[in-house]
């Protein structure tokens, strides 16, 4: 059975979306936010399809779909064409990934209900971004993959930089350049190997670079991994690279804030772990020391900052950085734990943070700010609000029965077996986000209420949708965790494997 | 005939080359700056006679290649002139200076 | 009944669910819900605990989470000492609901303290149950989160709101011991069953080192939970909360999890006579050290946590010493005299409106029904004879003798000194004498709140005698059963250890009688308030403030460098290269000054350049 | 030349040239009998006939064998045809973009000599595409250039305009004697002006000191021809020039001149020096040697181009700094000498056509309207006219080299000739920085047209050039981006210029 046109469907539907809103008039909001939000359906369902495919246990192979795309000119006369194919594909780790895409983009969608100008142009970025999205997820081959990786760019661009807050050209600036190079230094690499080894699909590529008479030497290689980390290093965000992502998760207007800290750093980590674990694990190897410690720093770095913000945004910012240090543990360990502990990381830190953003989007619509100090005592007004806040921060600080504890814990139970001593340091980090995220959130929904909460609508409507969905998954993961171990075997089998043993 | 080896002749190329695009560079009439131009240009026609009589593979192409670059060159000198005198009618000066509306 | 032993976590967290959807709508006949389902789980708790006394254990587990070719298990497990703790918990889960149903009236988030209550008791029946160290670990977590809840559950008050974080961090700097105590287990023993780490530890496979490092690492889990010095500070601070969930919680059953712990972990912390130690001691010194601040706390609820704190210190000094029964049988009687004395001061807050003691006196007569029950407690906690304290106490006052401690048993002898001196000590200044306070509206407590109590008084009195040197000890044959590992049953001590312990809790009420009921002796004979000795105990020996200067202000200075590497170093070297691009560009616009001949003049410049170079090089760059 | 031999020429293969030629004598009779009143409109529409026929006629060219008359100095081969069919292309747009300007400064006047300097301009560069000698070469540059001032400075009564012509007449006449000079050491070295002739005497040259000569013969000629492609270090009258210009001449400048720019460049760098023996006979050309000088002016180009570019407030000015940088690009083809080189370099240039031609559209759309050319001005254009925003966006996009355009693939092609064989990390790496700057102030003009509110709210009419350009630009852009192969298959599967260099 191929179901190659499903996947191809699932990446482009969105498109289909921009189309008909093209022939909208850009005067019917609502018209235009119901469209928005039913164009990001066919793709969920079609990932909720997949799950269930593979739950049925059918082979994700299915899903492999390959085209005729791009010749190019051999690079010397004699040789061949190099073909660049239009490949897309489905492993459990991706299928997880396009899964989380789509969940996460149809309730930023929802979100989106905030957006007060231009919702024509606004949703038709989005829905570009989505595609770019789950393009990044699915593509087969290094070219695709950049292509759909660069795709996220500028619609983010805009999308920040329209809608956005106070500063938010700066933001929308700050977030191009960054990744700009950051996907120049990917797009070196990923020439370098295209004119070394005359392909850029991922898995043969695995296979070449496991080869040891590959016509690439071990400098090179390690230059080229080195260049990636670089690369997703930006994206994920890895100190000292991550001075943008402070500015837009401030400035971004909260349902891209969902969509950018919830999906697009993670294809940071999607590329370590899928390129860099994959395409070298030797040089992974080498360079895990550094790496975990990396990911320590990331972790303690982005705590103790995030002690001492006013702005609950800024909060979340730094947040975001220490738990990609999480994920930087777990890749470092290199071991079955570690990786899964890093993945469950992507998908918790996914879903936890778009919660949290949508929040931080409810309240600022009610009241106009984020910042810590103004919003305090606001169980009082807003009880079922300040709740799921509470209940996003729990599971933000790792509380077990939720998804942030799994991944935590998996990706420490991985690294105290290879580094023990740098685990130890990690473990401060615990602590630290316990404390930082309590200040914040109690200072904002606890203690005595520093304005008038009256007038101010709690949750109602459609934004029980996002909250309760998030806060479902969020739970299921932390009590059921199989749901996505189960995809993964495969995945991490591949990866160990490669790692040789 | 022969008694002047051909690097004289080359040698009064270069300088005359040389002297040309001093000329072009700092001189600050426009019309001595179009004449030091033909000057460079001109030297490159020795270079090409120079060459079709002495050089390693003397053929007649050097002198075709002269006669060219003469009718070229009158042509560009011809242009140069007429968009000087243009800018004249609009500018009142001829010096190449004061040509700086557009910097930066 | 015990392979149905996992419903009974599930009873509160059906409560805790129904409450949370329907709360706003069932108002303050949630209750019914709550009691309703502790009551479920009590009496399959009762059930399981009958079946146990004459099956044997009973565990199962089923796949959780796979990690490569290790596969994770969750599960239950009845044995011993969990359907002990189950009974436990359920009961005093049970009639805390109950009296909540008084105590709460009136509250306007009436449903949602029963919801969180069902939480709590979810999680701390879900912690006995758990068959593993991980699934320990996570309930553990939970009851953390229960506790946390129920601690701010007057948010708007910004006593509680510190109070519930300080609770929530302080015990995370615990948990984060356990945490890495596990995994480090995890490596060395390859898996998280308590059975098979056991029988690891048991294989010698462990280094001796491994296993102190993991037992301690272990025990500052149950510190921090517990309130063992240095991590008790959060626990009468969390008096902050209702007084219900202070008797649940911070008396009876959460804050004995520690104990539970290292009750459990037993046969890790067997193995290294380093970790006893250090439990040992550290349980001694929290002992003392809690009580000689109970002595001058004037808050009602305060005193109370003190002494929480103290009893607990004495469980882990009675576990440190190898009294695995006299631990495990103090944390029963207390958790019920403990409840009971919380419950009765509850019931008295209920009644004058204040936690003051100094503003409270001659309750006696108005409460009926209330005064005698706390007396009870505070004759149980005392440890006068024949009540349940006594003979726990007693066996752990034997077992830290017998296990060699002598330092340890004369500090734990003076812990018992001042127990019955600041307990007696409260109970004077509450209820005899005169009124104080504005006393006009004081009335005894509805049946709801009085019932439990009255359940819990006469465990008070009765409970100890199922493990007493005269009846048999048969609560600790039943726990060691099968078992040698753990101890014996009943440690025969010498007979002067019971007169000594009667001895000083006698002086103890004795001078808390002269001092605050015959009133003999001045309030200020040894230290008055004022003088340094009463300063510092006032001030919980400045612990607190200790930690704000230290551990509080480093971690803010960290913060402020980093923020300082933040905006100028890392935002500094993006600005530099961003000034730079820009300049790059100022300069090159700047040369483009409009004058054609500095355009040629570059060109051949450029040309002359590489002219010379190619001239130099002889023709190529190499 | 006897008749017969004149008959026996081939003169067939001319038929683009001749058109071209015809066409401009009609127009300039036409210019000169047609009532003064009447609207000259009409001889640009006829122009641009000539150049789709023309294009027709080249096209049908492909894939024939090497056709040469007259001496070899007129050939007709892949790469003629490759390059010359883009020459077409972009010259139909840039028409199309003419018949659409009209400015207060007056050039309705001078309009229908616009059309045929245009076009004889456009013959030049045609020559120059299929010249196999040096003297071809050279007259066909000139017939590029003399035309090309004359254009820069159409608008006569506008003082920019004249300064512009002047700036452009004088360093033109400075690069073209230095290019020339260096072409004469070549002569003299070979004997011969004929490309062929040259290369296969080059390549037997035996005497070291020659081959240095050549060396500094290759500097003089590829500084000189710097000129055209506007590279360093002969890149600064560009933005004056670009500036002052009518913005078609602009937009003809930055493209077609450009374009032809290249061809000389590769015709006589390849030809020449491709073959020229470094160091006794059949040893390592020449150019081998000099690779790292042609690397360091890209490197230059690149970083001068998309460095100075980001302090502009002009936006003509800005897009001259852009089309240094783009230069610059197509330098690191020539530089890696890898075998797809001329694919990447003609697809570079196609997709460099399409996206410059049509912001230079919207540029002239834009500057018309408001009367200058500040980046300002582009400011609201998203609610002035959505559409014209959103092409310009796209367009930007590709000049920037985001995936999905047309600008991507070039640089994409670019770089896998960059990594073959002899990698150049230095430059690649050199390049995609720049690329990153050059995001800077592409998105500049992003951020005044959707960002920033307009200062006048009116509405613009698009002409009909205007929106023929636009479409073809973005379609273009968009379809090569995303199949690429389109065109690519074009050069595959009909022209082997490998051959036309190396086949011999």
């Amino acid at each position: 059975m191929n179901l190659g046109w499903a996947l191809t469907l699932l990446v482009l539907f969105p498109l289909l979306g921009i189309v008909v809103l093209a022939f909208m008039p850009k005067t019917a909001e609502k018209s235009i936010k119901l469209v928005g939000f039913l164009a990001t359906l066919p793709s969920l369902l079609l990932a909720l399809a997949a799950y269930l495919h593979f739950k049925w246990g059918k082979d994700l192979a299915d899903f492999a779909v390959t085209h005729d795309w791009i010749q190019f000119r051999g690079m010397n006369a004699d040789e061949p064409y190099f073909s660049v194919n239009f490949e897309l594909g489905l492993s459990g780790f991706q299928l997880i990934l396009v899964v989380l895409t789509a969940v996460v983009a149809t309730l930023a969608a929802i979100a989106s209900k905030y957006v007060k100008k231009e919702w024509k142009g606004y949703y038709m970025l989005f829905l570009l971004l989505e595609t770019g999205m789950l393009g990044v997820f699915t593509a087969e081959n290094l070219i695709l993959f950049f292509l759909f990786f660069e795709i996220t760019l500028i619609p983010t661009f805009f999308l920040i930089g329209k809608w956005g807050y106070f500063e938010k050209e700066k933001a929308a600036y700050s977030f191009l350049i960054y990744n700009g190079l950051g996907s120049a230094v990917l797009l070196i690499v990923i020439m370098i190997l295209f004119a070394k080894t005359g392909t850029t699909n991922i898995e043969i590529l695995k296979s070449i670079m496991a080869d040891p008479s590959a016509p690439l030497s071990g400098d090179l290689k390690l230059g080229l991994f080195i260049a990636l980390l670089i690369a997703f290093g930006v994206k994920l965000p890895i100190f000292p690279l991550h001075s943008w992502m402070l500015k837009v998760h401030v400035q971004a207007p909260p349902a891209v804030v969902m969509i950018h800290s919830g999906i697009l750093l993670k294809i940071g980590a999607y590329g370590l772990i899928r390129f860099g674990l994959g395409i070298f694990p030797e040089q992974f190897e080498k360079l895990a020391t550094l790496l975990a410690i990396l990911g320590v720093i990331n972790l303690l770095y982005g705590a103790f900052l995030a002690f001492i913000q006013t702005d609950f945004k800024m909060v979340l910012a730094y947040s975001s950085i220490s738990h990609m240090g999480i994920v930087l543990i777990g890749l470092a360990a290199m071991n079955e734990a570690g990786v899964q502990g890093a993945i469950f990381q992507v998908i918790s830190h996914g879903l936890i943070s778009a919660l949290l953003f949508f929040l931080v989007g409810v309240l600022y619509e009610r009241t106009d700010t984020s910042l810590i100090e103004n919003l305090g005592g606001l169980a009082k007004g807003m009880p079922i609000a300040a709740g799921f806040l509470l209940a996003a921060a729990m599971a933000s600080l790792g509380l077990p029965g939720m998804s942030g504890f799994v991944s935590e814990f998996m990706a420490f139970l991985g690294l105290f077996n290879e580094l023990p001593w740098v685990a130890a340091v990690g473990t401060l980090g615990i602590i630290l986000t316990a404390a930082y995220l309590l200040r914040a959130v109690l200072g904002m929904t606890f203690g005595q209420a520093h304005r008038e909460f009256a007038g101010i609508m709690d949750l109602r409507g459609v934004e029980f949708i996002p909250v309760v969905v998030l806060t479902f998954l969020i739970v299921l993961i932390g009590v059921y965790p199989s749901v996505l171990s189960a995809p993964l075997q495969a995945t991490l089998e591949t990866i160990m494997l490669g790692l040789g043993g | 005939m022969s008694s002047i080896p051909a690097s004289a002749f080359l040698a009064l190329a270069l300088i005359l080359f040389c002297i040309g695009l001093y000329g072009a560079l700092t001189k600050r009439n426009t019309v001595i700056v179009l004449i030091s131009i033909e000057l460079m240009l001109n030297a490159v026609n020795i270079n090409l006679v120079t060459f079709s009589k002495y050089g390693a593979a003397p053929s007649i192409d050097g002198q075709v290649f002269a006669l060219f670059a003469m009718a070229v060159a009158a042509a560009e000198a011809a242009v140069g002139l007429a968009i000087l005198m243009a800018l004249y009618q609009r500018k009142k000066t001829v010096h190449i200076d004061e040509m700086d509306e557009m910097k930066q | 009944m015990m392979e149905n032993a996992w419903l009974i976590p599930l009873f509160p967290l059906v409560s805790f669910v129904i409450l949370l959807l329907f709360g706003k709508r069932l108002k303050e006949a949630g209750a019914y819900v709550g009691i309703l389902m502790t009551l479920a789980s009590l009496v399959f708790s009762i059930l399981v605990l009958f079946e146990r006394f004459s099956e044997p254990s009973y565990i199962q587990k089923f796949e959780w989470l796979k990690i490569g070719d290790v596969s994770l298990t969750a599960g239950f497990e009845v044995n011993q000492l969990n359907a002990l703790m189950l009974f436990i918990v359920s009961l005093v889960s049970f009639l805390v609901h109950t009296y909540s149903k008084g105590y709460m009236h009136g509250d306007g988030r009436f449903p949602v303290f029963y919801a969180y209550l069902g939480l709590f008791t979810f999680a701390m029946l879900g912690l006995v149950i758990s068959p593993n160290l991980l699934q320990t670990y996570m309930f553990w977590e939970l009851v953390g989160l229960g506790s946390f809840l129920l601690i701010g559950f007057y948010f708007y008050k910004e006593e509680a709101k510190a109070a519930a974080k300080k609770a929530f961090i302080m015990t995370r700097i615990g948990d984060v011991g356990l945490f890495i105590g596990m995994i480090l287990l995890f490596w060395k023993t390859g898996s998280f069953e308590y059975s098979e780490i056991f029988s690891a530890v048991e294989a010698g496979g462990i280094s001796q080192t491994m296993i102190t490092l993991t037992a301690i690492l272990i025990f500052i889990g149950a510190v921090g939970k517990s309130g063992q010095f240095p991590l008790h500070t959060w626990l009468p601070d969390a008096m902050e909360g209702p007084t219900p969930v202070s008797a649940l919680i911070h008396a009876a059953t959460m804050v004995a999890a520690g104990v539970y712990l290292v009750a459990t972990m037993f046969p890790l912390f067997a193995a290294s006579k380093t970790a006893l130690l250090t439990v040992a001691t550290i349980g001694a010194f929290t002992a003392i050290f809690a009580a000689s601040i109970g002595l001058v706390q004037t808050d009602i609820k305060r005193v109370l946590a003190y002494s929480t704190v103290s009893q607990l210190g004495y469980m882990m000094l009675a576990l440190g010493s190898a009294g695995y029964v006299a631990g495990v049988f103090h944390l029963m009687t207390h958790a019920f005299f403990k409840a009971l004395l919380f419950l009765a001061a509850g019931s008295v807050i209920h009644a004058v409106h204040t936690q003051n003691i100094e503003e409270m006196g001659g309750l006696w007569k108005k409460l009926k029904w209330t005064a005698p029950l706390f007396l009870i407690g505070t004759l149980a906690i005392s440890g006068v004879p024949l009540l349940s304290g006594f003979f726990s106490k007693d066996e752990i006052l034997v077992a830290a003798w017998e296990g060699g401690h002598p330092i340890l048993f004369v500090l734990a002898l003076i812990a018992a000194f001042m127990t019955a001196f600041y307990m007696f000590r409260l109970f004077f200044m509450v209820f005899t004498g005169e009124a104080r306070g504005n006393q006009n509206h004081v009335h005894e407590s509805p049946g709801s709140m009085t019932l439990p109590m009255l359940v819990l008084g006469v465990l008070a009195i009765i409970s100890g005698y199922v493990n007493t040197p005269w009846f048999g000890s048969f609560l600790g044959d039943w726990l060691v059963d099968g078992n040698e590992k753990l101890g014996h049953g009943h440690m025969e001590g010498p007979i002067w250890i019971m007169i000594a312990a009667t001895v000083v809790s006698l002086a103890g009420i004795y001078l808390a009688w002269l001092i605050y009921g015959k009133r003999s002796v001045s309030r200020n004979w040894l230290s008055g308030s004022g003088d340094t000795l009463h300063t510092i105990l006032y001030n919980k020996y400045y612990v607190d403030e200790f930690y704000q200067m230290t551990v509080v202000a480093v971690t803010k200075g960290i913060s402020y460098f980093l923020r300082f590497i933040d905006v100028f170093l890392v935002g500094g070297i993006v600005k530099g290269v961003v000034g730079f691009v820009q300049g790059l560009g100022a300069t090159g616009s700047k040369l483009q000054n409009g004058q054609v001949q500095t355009y040629a003049a570059v060109a051949f410049v450029g040309l002359a350049i590489l002219t010379v170079i190619f001239a130099l090089t002889g023709g190529y760059l190499q | 030349m006897s008749a017969d031999t004149f008959q026996s020429i081939n003169w067939s293969i001319l038929t683009p040239e001749f058109i071209i030629l015809g066409v401009i004598a009609i127009l300039i009779l036409l210019d000169l009998f047609m009532p003064k009143t009447l609207s000259r409109k009409i001889l640009g529409w006829i122009g641009i006939a000539a150049i789709l026929a023309a294009l027709i006629f080249t096209l049908n060219m492909a894939g024939g064998p090497v056709r040469t008359i007259l001496d070899n100095t007129f050939r007709v081969d892949s790469f003629a045809i490759a390059f010359k069919s883009l020459l077409l292309v972009g010259a139909a747009l840039v028409m199309f973009l003419a018949t659409s300007y009209e400015t207060k400064a007056g050039l309705e006047r001078y309009e229908a000599e616009f059309y045929y300097i245009f076009l004889s301009a456009l013959l030049g560069a045609m020559v120059m595409t299929s010249s196999g000698d040096l003297i071809t070469l050279y007259v066909g540059l000139e017939l590029l250039s003399i035309p090309s001032y004359i254009l820069a400075g159409m608008r006569k009564f506008d003082s920019k305009s004249n300064e512009a012509a002047m700036k452009y007449v004088i360093s033109g006449g400075i690069s073209s004697a230095i290019a020339l000079f260096g072409m004469s050491y070549v002569y003299g070295i070979a004997g011969s002006t004929d490309l062929i002739e040259i290369a296969s005497k080059l390549s037997m040259l035996a005497d070291g000191q020659q081959a240095y000569l050549l060396g500094l013969a290759f500097l003089m000629i590829f500084v000189g021809l710097a000129f055209k492609i506007s590279a360093a270090p002969f890149h600064m009258w560009a933005p004056d020039v670009y500036q002052g210009a009518p913005t078609p001449v602009t937009a003809f400048l930055s493209v077609v001149s450009k374009t032809a720019g290249f061809v000389i460049v590769i015709r006589v760098l390849l030809t020449v020096f491709g073959a020229a023996a470094s160091n006794g006979p059949n040893s390592m050309p020449i150019i081998m040697n000099m690779q790292d000088y042609i690397a360091v002016i890209a490197g230059a180009t690149m970083i001068i181009g998309n460095v100075v570019a980001l302090k502009q407030s002009d936006i003509k000015r800005m897009f001259a700094y852009s089309s240094i940088a783009h230069a610059g690009y197509l330098l690191v083809a020539v530089t890696s000498l890898s075998a797809n080189m001329f694919y990447s370099i003609w697809f570079y240039l196609l997709a460099y056509l399409l996206m410059n031609l049509g912001a230079f559209a919207v540029i002239q759309v834009v500057s018309e309207k408001s009367g200058s050319t500040k980046i300002a001005d582009f400011a609201g254009l998203y609610r002035r006219s959505p559409v014209l925003a959103v092409a310009m966006g796209i367009l930007l996009i590709s000049l920037a080299g985001f995936p999905g355009t047309a600008g991507f693939i070039g640089k994409l092609n670019i770089f896998a000739g960059a990594f073959a064989g002899d990698p150049h990390y230095v430059l690649a790496s050199v390049m995609i920085a720049t690329t990153v700057v050059s995001y800077f102030y592409y998105f500049g003009v992003m951020t005044q047209m959707f960002f920033r509110p307009a200062e006048d709210e009116s509405k613009f009419n698009l002409p009909f050039g205007i929106i023929i350009v636009l479409i073809v630009a973005v379609a273009g852009s968009i379809l090569f981006g995303l199949m690429p192969n389109l065109a690519l298959d074009f050069m595959n599967n009909h022209l082997d210029i490998l051959n036309d260099f190396f086949g011999q």
